[in-house]
């Protein structure tokens, strides 16, 4: 699991995941992403999952957590480059109207 | 490349003490499917399950988990195994010490490193599923029998196990959490792909939700096939079993006299 | 003839049948220490139970027995005019034998029978097998944090009591027989050596792991010698494993005592 | 507020236990956090009379240490003092047996010496009186061998 982070504007960032996202992986990215979201200025989190092969409930819950974050200044979490996998976990989870969801890509519906 | 079929049994017996109470079953849980093993109370449905869960060992050679013999598993192998799965019990089996949510987090917090937080939401995913997310600070016995076995559905789902095991998900539900369970089930297999054995006895939630039907009667293995297969089935046990006959013939008579009046009818 | 001699057979065997999975019981125990999960909460959470909420009963015990050996103390050393060592007389009975002892039965009492249901009503509810199911060692979960929970509060609460139990001794013979109290606290001082708290500690230790491995070991396996499970089992299986801890306790007492002087 | 509540118990349990058990230990029980703050003289005596082990010994009145051990070695009985390190013992002492009381215990008593010479740990008493015997001190006196030296 590797993320890396990208400062567009001022006050959006854009974060690139890839590999697992699951329950083993979350504890070691958990906080530097928060820090990512806690960041002052930072009021849009764009999350790019294309890269990501495998999304688990611990994923989710990290997203919620960085939405939580971010919902508490104003700001917004949005998803881009959703895979299947990634879709079907979000709808599993009940969070579809809750995440800001970008299906362009891969066919999920 | 994953064995098609997750769990092979091969001619399984099964003892308690001196009662023979499983007899010769053979059959295959195929992988990413949902499998239904029906039976009236009392034959062997729940002790096949505590075999499929290693909670009775199983003779060697008789029991497969992807190609390997569940017999011979070490303790390791056996928790490896056990973090695949998730296992919904008759009662629910909630420990009645700790909360809701605390009882969804336990394996997570056992098992991973994850912080407080993320396992509070994931219990609160999980609960959210099983339609329970307003109860997760309630107290287990503060709950109806129903809400508790959802609640354990919830913690079985806690780990994303690659199978589930459910016994007798639909009994003291109404009918439209049943339904709601049932779907639930379906959704599940569609989604994540989860293998799923379901014991039950209800006909009606089996024909829905089952890829593969498997009857017992008495320990013994009456039929497997698909919910259609089952159906159109001209076997005289199993379409009695369909019709919810009352079984006549359940106790043999002179039996039955022999336990009344303790000895043999012919010597009446 | 034949009939009574495969009796005693049968007997024998079952007898060491259990002996056998108590001592494997013990073993699986032990080996919870050095397994997962952790057990600092669990721990703090027991010693509440046992220790924190015991406070009240043993406190109870210790100051209605010290008063007690007081009056008693009082009564038989009047006789020889010795009246100077009843501190003597209070303090060693309790730091030697009646502390340990007396706390480890009223522990029993209130916490092995509670921890014995606790563990039984988890068996017939399948909770057991949810735990092993999830991958969770039943023992390291469930059973070592209690022992090591009652490793810490047994001589605590033994030390407790002794103390509770002098100073009713105290009210008794300074407050109603007039005893200087000097006299009764000098007496005290000069009798108690540190071999006998040594042995207290010593006892609550021994009786605080009898204690943890026959209550416990009882409700893990409730309803295993009538073969099935049902709330009635928990019941009979809290009776016999407050019974059989308290025999091991007092026969550990007199084994411990015989041992160390 | 749960966990409070359960922290607060468990703190107070802890304090009043090990206040106990430090009581119990310290004050009645008599044990030095600095285990090693003694050292062992020994000293023979021609008898020792009833004197028992732990019992205290004493100098000008004041307990500087207790008897360890008691052993029989060439006809004599030889005792092991227990001395506290903060005493140091001139090399011309001289131990005593005495009794407290009536029918009280035996304990030894420790009279000063004026070396500027100290026995060292592991050293002996050269000088010892033996318990006040009686019975002997009756025969002496009747058949006045009162020249012989009486400790060596």
């Amino acid at each position: 699991m590797n993320f890396t982070s990208q400062r567009l504007e001022p006050n959006k960032i854009v974060v690139q995941l890839e590999g697992l996202l699951n329950r083993w992986s979350v504890p070691k990215v958990r906080r530097g992403i928060l820090s990512l979201a806690r960041q002052e200025q930072v009021e849009v989190m764009e999350m790019d999952l294309s890269r990501l092969s495998k999304l688990d409930t611990a994923g989710i819950a990290l997203m919620v957590e960085v939405l939580r974050t971010l919902a508490g200044k104003g700001g917004k979490l949005r998803l881009t480059g959703l895979n299947e996998n990634a879709v079907k976990m979000i709808r599993l989870s009940r969070l579809d109207s809750a995440f800001d969801v970008e299906h362009s890509t891969s066919g999920g519906s | 490349m994953r064995h098609s079929n997750v769990i092979d049994i091969r001619g399984l017996n099964s003892y308690y003490g001196n009662r023979h109470v499983l007899f010769d079953i053979h059959f295959a849980i195929p992988a990413n499917r949902i499998t239904v093993i029906m039976g009236v109370s009392g034959c062997g449905k729940t002790t096949l399950l505590r075999h499929l869960i290693g909670l009775k060992p199983s003779p060697p050679g008789r029991l497969l988990v992807d190609g390997e013999d569940m017999g011979g598993f070490n303790e390791a192998r056996m928790n490896q195994y056990r973090s695949r799965i998730g296992v919904l019990f008759q009662s629910g089996a909630l420990f009645n010490s700790m909360s809701v949510a605390d009882n969804v987090s336990v394996p997570l917090r056992v098992h991973s490193k994850l912080s407080r937080e993320t396992i509070r939401i994931i219990a609160t995913i999980k609960l959210h599923q099983v339609g329970l997310s307003e109860y997760c600070d309630y107290m287990p016995s503060q709950l109806s029998g129903g809400m508790q076995k959802r609640a354990g559905l919830a913690r079985a789902m806690a780990m994303d196990p690659e199978i589930l095991f459910v016994d007798e998900p639909s009994s003291g539900l109404d009918p439209i959490t049943a339904a709601g369970l049932d779907n639930l089930i379906l959704e599940l297999r569609d989604t994540l792909g989860m293998t799923i054995i379901v014991v039950t006895h209800e006909l009606e939630s089996a024909l829905h939700i089952a890829d593969q039907i498997v009857v017992l009667d008495k320990g013994r293995l009456l039929a497997a096939g698909s919910p259609e297969n089952i159906q159109s089935s001209q076997d005289e046990r199993v379409v009695q079993f369909l019709q919810r006959q009352a079984d006549q013939k359940h106790e043999d008579t002179e039996a039955y006299i022999k336990a009344l009046v303790g000895r043999k009818l012919r010597q009446l | 003839m034949l009939r009574f001699v495969r009796m005693l057979g049968a007997a024998a065997l079952d007898g060491i049948e259990n002996l056998g999975r108590l001592g494997v019981y013990f073993w699986f125990m032990l080996r919870g220490l050095i397994r997962p999960p952790g057990k600092f909460w669990p721990v703090v959470k027991q010693i509440e139970f046992v220790g924190t909420k015991s406070f009240f009963v043993i406190g109870f015990t210790a100051i209605s027995t010290g008063m007690v050996l007081g009056l008693q103390g009082h009564y038989t050393l009047s006789k020889f005019g010795s009246e100077s060592v009843l501190g003597a007389a209070v303090a060693l009975s309790l730091i030697r034998e009646l502390g340990p002892v007396l706390t480890g039965l009223m522990v029993t009492g209130r916490a092995g029978s509670a921890m014995c249901a606790e563990i039984g009503i988890m068996r017939i509810d399948e909770q057991i097998d949810a735990l092993e199911c999830m991958a969770i060692d039943p023992y390291a979960y469930l059973v070592t944090p209690k022992l090591i929970a009652s490793l810490i509060a047994f001589p605590l609460l033994t030390a407790y009591c002794d103390v509770v139990g002098i100073f009713g001794g105290y009210l008794v013979g300074v407050g109603l027989f007039g005893l200087n109290p000097g006299v009764y606290m000098n007496s005290v001082q000069s009798s108690v050596l540190w071999e006998d708290v040594y042995m207290g500690i010593v006892k609550s230790l021994c009786f605080s792991v009898l204690m943890i491995w026959i209550c416990t070991y009882k409700g893990y396996y409730t309803g295993l010698d009538e073969g099935n499970f049902g709330p009635e089992q928990v019941s009979r299986a809290t009776t016999k494993a407050v019974v059989l801890s308290s025999i091991a306790i007092l026969l550990c007492d007199y084994m411990v005592t015989s041992i160390m002087t | 507020m749960e966990r409070r509540g359960l922290e607060l118990g468990v703190g107070f349990f802890l304090i009043v236990g090990f206040g106990c058990l430090a009581y119990l230990s310290f004050n009645l029980g008599k044990v030095s956090l600095w285990g090693a703050s003694s050292y062992d003289v020994y000293a023979d005596f021609a008898t020792v009379g009833t004197l028992k082990t732990r019992a205290p010994v004493t100098m000008a009145g004041v307990e500087i240490g207790q008897v360890k051990t008691i052993k029989l070695v060439d006809d004599q009985a030889r005792i092991t003092l227990e001395i506290q390190d903060a005493v140091q013992l001139s090399e011309d002492v001289i131990a005593s047996i005495k009794t407290s009381g009536i029918i009280g215990e035996k304990y030894v008593s420790i009279s000063p010496g004026a070396s500027e010479e100290f026995i060292k740990p592991g050293g002996s008493i050269r000088d010892t009186q033996p318990p006040l015997d009686i019975e002997g001190l009756i025969g002496q006196f009747v058949f006045g061998s009162m020249d012989k030296s009486e400790s060596q």
